[in-house]
């Protein structure tokens, strides 16, 4: 990875009015900043195909299902959901009832390059498309697009939050069209999105790389470049997702991106395996059950259907622990500054003001 | 009168109005304005929390200030007592997606508000005195209440200077839609020129300006007689300008460094703010060499040995081991909001988030951090119980089975199974609405990128 | 000059003819509009604002057609009694400018022109402030507030960056403030003047002896200047003295009865309501005896609990959590309870509009501005944000229209307020929300 | 024609000739220059000095005030009107305007909510020199004391003792009938603050013993033309003492006072407030870009622009002493985020010092995104305001309005086949009644054709190349980075600065009379390398400065150019 210091980076900017060349590039790299993210998820307009049991019922529902009858104590009920939520079962539900999303058809990538029993067809043809996630998110409202409140959430976190902020930085780049070996390395970034004047996130802004507390999120793989599309090799990351509430990550088995480049931006898909561990936890880390109600979601049941859809990374058990899952993303380019070197480490060297 | 440890009690009217400068052991502690108070009243600087009001016997008060829960409000409105000897029997249901109506857990033993809450009642022949007003309950009995709020002491609360029953820190870190609408020990504002303000913080009473919460800090090479913040450094730091005919008082003076600059200081330092601080009361400033936070009093260190972690949100405090250690929180969901995260209260809402309601599991995932014998504090805001871990309820020294254990504010910490190096934080926001209603939150002493940290 | 003469200069301006008139500037342009009262008094331009929380439901709110002849879309069609003394502004932006607070962003934006940068901290004071400190200083009150919230904490104006304005919440309170003891009843008999006003006026007469100090050491032409100044002195100490003589008596000024019995608490929409009508029965009355010409009325906090009777959701929960019904559109229960808000908002109109001044109603004298939080609450959007205008701003703005503002600055409309109320300024707001052009299509 | 040479002017009467000459829009003349010789030994010739003058003190002044008297967290939001543009300044139309009614509204309003701040309980304790024997009462000696401390420094001078007495005793009656020691201070408060004294600044003279039968200014003027120059606010306490005490009226003690004023951060203050002024920077406030066109350019980019070049002014001038012309072709600046997107760099939050390297068409502050952003069209560039703004501000060089029965539609066509900027405007050539002025306009605008309405670099102009080349009165140039560097040479470059700081200090125009002053200290600046802080010097102490004309000033200058340097 080459690693542009910013003075270093100022003084090269030889170029007119630190103007880039036309194709983006600079010193034969390109930076970029994700500006959405959200699951993949395939959907017809009503639902009908996709999801022809409907949609999920969420907390409010499956409250009135498990208990409305039975029990009108608190600690059996409120108390008890919220037990399961932390320490969900896998044994098959009897009183509530999940829905999958059904069918052959999703979005998403070939991950283990097989065309497997469970996999789909992507809406393109492309057959062998891993991504089992979608039948967990697909029917659940919270989830669908355009305007899930999950989806939108998730998104709009990632957007405001800096704890949140992705770059994407290729280097050893001959051309945006063509190259068949490029470094991408992806890491967090500190500063907001850039804005353009209707409000809009704009290519052209600054992000400094994270290396004082972020440095957990750099990863550093290969790429090529195919007419104008980046491919990177399979590689094992963590990304920063949280809505402002706890500080959780996710963690991504062999994730790989394929993105349409441009000078302004790229767009296209990433995917990988997804630790269901990890993913579920998230769920109640960063939202409460109050607002996993916007879009009628119920967690416990979605962790139940991740493990009984997981299809990679088995345990010693043979166990899957990981699930396919794609997302559809966007970048704008921006100038990407490295900072010399973290003033602090974490982890040492701290000050303290409580432990002295 | 007990002995008091750590607490400083000053009977407030008896004070000259210069008094300032008190300090704990070489600790320096907030200087407070000197407000009128009730005979019989006292203002005591509390180890965590600063100066708080408290009664006769040295009880604490806190207020019950009307606040927003997820789909209605709770809490008392100005004049308006509502804690009262009402057993609640059922939930509200405010907690949104639940319903009302759901019998509250141990119900038979459910005390009612004022059992918890002792309200502070006022003679017949009470008159209002400076921001001290008295208000009449519904039952017709006088109470005494600060800036209109009624005041109650904390059945929690055992010496002069103990601020258990509630804290101004969590108020902070959310509001009553994430936390339930909780208690506010009731204290005398600091003495603190009107520009500045401080925020309750783990590490201490952190001084910040009061127009926009950015925290002040102090630069090693200055010296009270002057600043030695450079062109280069100004691009970074600005300095906290005073009024040109202020009155220097008590902590607070001023430095003319440069012809007719005159720039606050605090405790002899020269103060900044720091330009590239992200978001309010941001600390990224103390990670330049040579420049420090300012606080007017700081929290009572942790145990011996603690360590502190970086992260990649903040910093978290780990015990000797190096594990991060958490707070558990709990609010009800009853009219009376009673509190459910001590010992010696109901456990049925910890054992749900934390093991399932099985108390063996509860441990495994959420250890208890084991106290040696002979541990020692010299702080009642960390201390040592037992635990009879069984039930989760706080037993007499050296019961049987019982685990001994450290506790912040008389309340067991814990650990958590999940994590596996130092600055882990698989298990913050563990549990209810992200562990700021009834589950866990890390210890957290710093905070980069803005959040809810509780 | 008296009232009669002034107003023929007036008509004479109106007409087009020059502005020569050695005239205060102000008098004209704030206090003359060509109208008056029976007995000569002009009539002054009032400014309000109303706040309803969670925007509205796109599909069925905004009309179809602009301009004068629209139809009332469904979630809006509680207006159709006052749609000819209101104008529709949608499609207005609010500019988040790098820090954005779901609920809180939007409105600070309409009120203050200022993304604010801390959640729940202004950023400056509110326009409705900004207003009052010039033409809300002859009266009682410099402003009044209030809310059907039934809880005071519910902010919608700030005095500075740092002291929110305290509403009326209680309409039992709110009538003792304002009908209470302290009543100037206009149309009454006797009269106590304020003493802070008159010791503020007795203070400047002090203030003029020290011309005379610097009248001997400037020149011929810098005299001209001083005695300019000199003037505006009097025009003061003459605005103190009016407050502290009897008002004149406004027929449109009847104290309401005493209210014995507050608004009931909770936040039924039923129960908001009542109280939104109380309150603003109580404000239309404390503007019609010029108690006060700067108002808020807030309906809903942004965060709204207001409940609907059956339903398990209250409002803001219920934009979250609601689906959007696939045959409608939109959100049936939220779109309910906007309707709702505008059933409120059409009362609150309708008030203006029953008192008579002079020859004209209230609600022709006044410039009163409406906005809410969010366009679409689910996601907290800013863009295609709506708002309205009523009155006529004494003969200044249309009325009757819907207005297409294509992505304009939701500040536009305040500047456009403000313009019309006769503050001088060139612009309004900060970064991408500085306004500096008034929302033409609505002035007259 | 004569080339420029670098040399001081002397005796060229240059820069108070110049606006004469371009009123038929002729082409400016050059003379030839004398050389200069050591600053020190360049003497002032005698001179008549400027009139004391009545000015109200600017909206920036008082509240710069109040910030230092009260604290900076004294905040009012008056909203005053904006000042007329006057000879290029708007401190000019402050020494002419009133305070109508409307406006001491607008300061009685301020004053409320500035005695309501310092009254509060929470501030009182900070800013009382005293505290009254019982609240609920009149306390005359603690009011007495209050009000005589804090009216020396709001009016930038001890108020005499029949005000104090004044001020007091109204505080004592207000404080007895409202049974409240510090509302009746507040009311007295109020008072003041909308009094003559504070708000006019009223010069007073005084017979110069030095120099028998004329008049300079007494002290506390002195120090207040002094204050706000150099602070753009009222002096503070050493200041006034060194007037109370006489020692300012001493050449050492002046010098001394004046010494320690260019050594506080207040003149960062003062100075900014001054080229925020002289370059017309008010513009911003109404500066709107059309965002289809341009929806990089936000509002934080045209604050952050406005801010850029004053960062620079300030660092160049004042933290680096750097030679004023160099402002010109200087290639250090500052950026902000915002800013960066523009000039396709990166940035971290916050200002951060940036050098363009060397070939970028980044060269002085003319290249920075504030001018070439104000002087353009919502939607495009305009050569014709670019250069009217650089003759008008840079060069004291007033450009007429152009002639009426114009027609503009070849001009403003937008369908029209012309490409370029340079094409459109040679329309202007064709048109004998425009081409007079837009001779002397066009060629430096069309310089700056390289950037577009917002300032971002283009090397083309709907397919074609753009040339920037041309000449300024006679001096050939390629591009705009030649331009940077004829305009460095230009005599009127530093004529003009010291025309505007000149009249701007003593808040008058320069008159006919002022020629050999002005030349004194245009020689003075040139011996110094125009070193701004020097120019500074020159101007506060010389007589120039602190002589006052028997009798006042002659009433209207000629109005030509009233209407400011920015009409569009």
């Amino acid at each position: 990875m080459h690693r542009a210091f910013f003075a270093a980076f100022l003084a090269s900017t030889v170029l007119a009015g630190g103007a880039q060349a036309d194709d983006g590039l600079k010193d034969r790299t390109i930076g970029y900043v994700l500006i959405n993210k959200a699951y993949a998820t395939w959907q017809t307009p009503d639902g009908k195909k996709e999801c022809p049991q409907g949609f999920n019922h969420g907390p409010r529902e499956q409250f009135k299902e498990l208990f409305e009858g039975v029990t009108d104590k608190f600690a059996e009920t409120q108390l008890a959901y919220e037990a399961e939520i932390a320490f969900p079962g896998t044994a098959p539900e009897t009183r509530t009832f999940f829905r999958e999303a059904q069918g052959p058809m999703a979005f998403g990538l070939n991950l283990d390059g097989k065309v497997g029993p469970n996999d789909f067809v992507s809406p393109e043809g492309e057959k062998g498309i891993d991504h089992q996630m979608y039948r967990v998110v697909g029917c659940t409202e919270n989830y669908r697009g355009p305007d899930g409140s999950a989806r939108h959430f998730i998104e709009s976190y990632m957007q405001k939050f800096n704890y949140n902020r992705w770059l994407l930085e290729l280097a050893d780049v001959d051309s945006l069209a063509n190259d068949d070996d490029v470094t991408v390395t992806i890491s967090r970034g500190l500063d907001p999105l850039a804005t353009d004047a209707a409000g809009q996130f704009a290519s052209g802004g600054t992000q400094r790389v994270d290396t004082r507390r972020g440095r957990e999120f750099i990863y550093t793989m290969k790429g090529r470049i195919v007419d104008g599309v980046l491919t990177t090799t399979p590689t094992d990351i963590t990304f920063p997702e949280s809505q402002q509430r706890g500080f959780p990550y996710q963690s991504v088995h062999a994730w790989r991106a394929r993105l349409k480049l441009t000078p302004e931006g790229a767009s296209g898909l990433m995917a990988g395996y997804m630790d269901v561990e990890r993913w579920y936890h998230n769920l109640p880390q960063q939202w409460s059950t109050h607002h996993r109600s916007y879009g009628a979601e119920p967690m416990p049941s979605q962790y139940r259907a991740a493990v009984r859809l997981a299809d990679g990374y088995p345990d010693a058990s043979g166990k899957n622990t990981a699930i396919s899952t794609a997302w559809e993303v966007r970048f704008a380019q921006a100038l990407i500054m490295h900072p010399d070197e973290p003033k602090t480490v974490a982890g040492k060297g701290v000050k303290t003001d409580v432990a002295r | 009168m007990k002995h008091i440890k750590g607490a400083i009690a000053l009977a407030a009217m008896a004070l000259a109005a210069a008094a300032h400068a008190q300090t704990r052991g070489k600790e320096p502690v907030e200087d407070y304005v000197r407000e009128p108070i009730p005979p019989g009243f006292q203002v005591i600087v509390a180890e965590l929390e600063g100066p708080v009001f408290a009664d006769a016997a040295g009880k604490t008060m806190y207020t019950w200030p009307l606040n927003a829960v997820r789909n209605g409000d709770l809490g008392e409105r100005k004049n308006e007592p509502s804690c009262d000897d009402t057993h609640y029997k059922v939930n509200t249901g405010l907690q949104s997606p639940y319903p009302a109506g759901l019998e509250l857990p141990e119900v038979a033993t459910r005390p009612s508000c004022i059992d918890y809450w002792p309200p502070v009642y006022a003679p017949a022949e009470a008159k209002a005195v400076g921001s001290f007003t008295v208000v009449t309950r519904k039952d017709g009995k006088k109470q005494w209440a600060y800036e209109g709020y009624a005041l109650y002491t904390s059945h929690l609360d055992e010496q002069p200077g103990d601020v258990r029953g509630g804290t101004k820190w969590w108020r902070k870190g959310g509001d009553g839609r994430e936390t339930g609408v909780l208690r506010v020990p009731a204290g005398p504002p600091p003495a603190v020129p009107p520009q500045f303000d401080v925020n309750q913080i783990a590490s201490g009473r952190l001084l910040v300006t009061a127009a926009n919460d950015r925290s002040i800090y102090v630069y090693d090479k200055d010296t009270a007689a002057k600043s030695n913040c450079d062109t280069a450094c100004l691009r970074e730091w600005a300095p906290v300008l005073a009024p040109e005919n202020v009155r220097p008082q008590g902590e607070w003076a001023i430095v003319e460094s440069s012809p007719s600059v005159k720039q606050w200081t605090f405790r002899g330092k020269p103060i900044y703010t720091h330009l590239l601080d992200s978001i309010p009361h941001s600390r990224e400033g103390s990670d330049v060499p040579g420049w420090h936070n300012v606080f007017t009093q700081k929290a009572p260190p942790a145990p011996k040995g603690w360590t502190v972690h970086g992260n990649r949100e903040g910093d978290v405090l780990a015990d000797a081991q190096g594990r991060t250690v958490y707070i558990y929180r709990c609010n009800d969901d009853a009219a009376d909001q009673l509190a459910c995260d001590h010992p010696t209260q109901p456990q049925v809402y910890r054992l749900a988030v934390c093991g399932k309601g099985d108390a063996v599991l509860c441990n495994k995932m959420f250890p208890y951090v084991i106290a040696d014998k002979a541990a020692k504090s010299d702080t009642r805001i960390w201390s040592t119980i037992d635990i009879d871990p069984k039930t989760g309820r706080k037993v007499a020294a050296g019961a049987p089975g019982s685990l001994h254990v450290w506790a912040y504010r008389d309340r067991p910490v814990y650990t958590c199974a999940r994590d596996k190096k130092p600055g882990d934080i698989e298990c913050d926001s563990w549990g209810e609405l992200f562990g700021m209603r009834n589950g866990f939150k890390a210890f957290w002493i710093r905070d980069d990128f803005g959040g809810y940290h509780g | 000059m008296t009232e009669f003469s002034r107003r023929r200069v007036l008509r004479g301006i109106l007409n087009g003819g020059a502005v020569t008139v050695g005239l205060p500037y102000l008098n004209i342009f704030l206090n003359g509009n060509g109208n008056a009262l029976a007995d000569g008094t002009s009539i002054p331009v009032r400014f309000g604002t109303w706040f309803w929380a969670l925007g509205m439901s796109k599909s069925v709110f905004v009309p179809k057609q602009t301009g004068a002849n629209y139809e009332l879309p469904e979630e809006i069609n509680a207006l159709r009694n006052v749609k000819k003394d209101i104008n529709l502004l949608t499609n207005m932006t609010a500019y988040r400018d790098g820090a954005f607070f779901c609920h809180y962003t939007g409105w600070v934006i309409y009120r203050t022109g200022i993304s604010p940068a801390v959640n729940n901290q202004a950023p400056s004071e509110s326009i409705d402030t900004t207003v009052a400190n010039q033409i809300g200083r002859t009266t009682r009150f410099k402003s009044l507030t209030a809310t059907a919230t039934g809880d005071v904490r519910s902010i919608i104006s700030y005095e500075n960056a740092n002291t929110p304005t305290t509403p009326e919440f209680s309409p039992v309170q709110f009538y003792t403030r304002l009908f209470g003891p302290d009543f100037q009843d206009p149309n009454a008999p006797t009269f106590t003047p304020n003493p802070r006003i008159m010791m503020r006026k007795s203070a400047l007469s002090g203030v003029m002896e020290q011309i005379t100090d610097l009248n001997k050491v400037v020149g011929a032409e810098d005299k001209e200047r001083l005695d300019q100044y000199f003037t505006g002195l009097r025009q003061l100490e003459t605005q103190f003295e009016r407050q502290l003589v009897k008002p004149e008596p406004r027929a449109a000024c009847v104290a309401p009865k005493v209210f014995k019995e507050d608004a009931k608490p909770g936040n039924d929409s039923t129960l908001v309501q009542a109280r939104h009508n109380m309150m603003t029965d109580l404000m239309v009355m404390a503007v019609a005896c010029d108690q006060t010409r700067v108002f808020n009325m807030m309906l809903a906090n942004p965060f709204s609990n207001t409940t609907k009777a059956g339903y398990d959701k209250p409002h803001h929960t219920c934009t979250h959590e609601e689906p959007a019904d696939e045959a409608l559109g939109y959100q049936p229960n939220a779109s309910w309870f906007i309707r709702h808000s505008m059933e409120s908002w059409a009362y609150f109109v309708e008030a203006f509009g029953k008192v008579k001044e002079g020859d004209s109603r209230l609600i022709d004298n006044v410039f009163i501005m409406a906005n809410s939080d969010v366009s679409n609450a689910r996601v907290h959007s800013l863009e295609e944000m709506p708002a309205f205008t009523a009155g006529r701003a004494g003969g200044r703005m249309k009325a009757g229209l819907h207005i297409d503002c294509k992505g304009a600055q939701a500040s536009r409309l305040g500047f456009t307020g403000m313009k019309l109320m006769g503050l001088d300024l060139n612009n309004w707001g900060t970064k991408s929300n500085q306004a500096s052009k008034e929302i033409s299509e609505i002035l007259a | 024609m004569a080339h420029f040479t670098r040399k001081a002017l002397r005796g060229s009467g240059f820069g108070v000739a110049a606006a004469a000459l371009l009123m038929g829009c002729s082409a400016p003349s050059q003379k030839a220059e004398t050389p200069a010789t050591q600053a020190s030994a360049i003497a002032e010739p005698a001179n008549d000095g400027s009139a004391k003058r009545l000015r109200v003190l600017t909206e920036a002044q008082y509240l710069n005030t109040l910030a230092h008297v009260f604290g900076p967290d004294v905040k009012t939001e008056p909203h005053f009107p904006p000042a007329q543009r006057y000879d290029g300044l708007l401190a000019l139309g402050s020494a002419r305007g009133g305070v109508g009614g409307a406006q001491l509204e607008l300061y009685q309003k301020a004053a409320v909510v500035v005695a309501g701040l310092i009254t509060n309980p929470e501030r009182r304790g900070y800013l009382m020199p005293c505290k009254p024997a019982d609240e609920k009462a009149a306390d005359r000696a603690c009011a007495n004391q209050f009000l005589a401390y804090t009216g020396r420094l709001l009016s930038r001078g001890a108020l005499t003792p029949t005000e104090i007495a004044g001020f007091t005793e109204t505080a004592s009656t207000s404080a007895a009938s409202l049974k409240d020691f510090y509302a009746g201070l507040g009311i007295a408060l109020e008072a003041m603050l909308v009094s003559p004294k504070i708000l006019f600044v009223a010069e007073r003279a005084e017979p110069d013993p030095k120099a028998p039968g004329q008049m300079r200014l007494d002290a506390v003027s002195l120090a207040t033309r002094l204050s706000l120059f150099l602070w753009n606010a009222a002096p503070d306490d050493a200041v006034l003492k060194a007037a109370e005490s006489g020692e300012i009226l001493t050449p050492k003690g002046r010098a001394r006072v004046v010494n320690m004023m260019l050594a506080s951060p207040r003149i960062e203050t003062g100075m900014r407030a001054f080229f925020d002024d002289m370059f017309a920077f008010d513009d911003f406030s109404t500066l709107a870009k059309d965002p289809k066109i341009y929806p990089a350019f936000t509002g934080v980019t045209a604050q952050d622009a406005r801010e850029e070049t004053l960062r620079t002014v300030i660092d160049h001038l004042i933290t680096k002493n750097g030679d004023y012309r160099d402002l010109f072709t200087t290639r250090e600046t500052f950026i902000s985020p915002a800013l960066a997107a523009m000039y396709k760099l990166p940035a971290p939050p916050n200002w951060t010092p940036y050098t363009f390297p060397e070939g970028a068409p980044r060269s002085g502050i003319l290249t920075q995104i504030s001018f070439l952003a104000v002087h353009s069209h919502p939607g495009r560039s305009s050569p014709t305001l670019r250069g009217k703004a650089l003759r008008e501000i840079l060069l004291c060089q007033p450009v007429p309005s152009p002639p009426p029965n114009v027609d503009f539609s070849a001009v403003e066509n937008p369908n029209s086949p012309i490409k370029t900027a340079r094409e459109r405007i040679n329309i202007h050539q064709k048109n004998p009644a425009c081409a007079g002025c837009h001779k002397i306009m066009d060629p430096m605008g069309l310089a700056l054709e390289n950037f577009d309405s917002v300032g971002r670099y283009r090397d083309t102009e709907k397919g074609e190349k753009i040339d920037a080349s041309g000449t300024l009165d006679g001096k050939p140039f390629q591009d705009v980075v030649g331009l940077g560097k004829v305009l460095h040479d230009h005599p009127s470059l530093t004529s003009c600065l010291v025309k505007r700081a000149y009249s701007y200090s003593t808040g008058q125009p320069t008159k006919p009379s002022d020629k050999e002053k002005l030349e004194f200290i245009n020689a003075r600046f040139a011996a110094s390398g125009y070193k701004l802080p020097d120019l500074l010097r020159t101007i506060t102490l010389s007589n120039a400065f602190s002589r006052i004309i028997e009798t006042p000033a002659p009433a209207k200058t000629a109005s030509a150019d009233v209407a400011g340097a920015t009409a569009k």
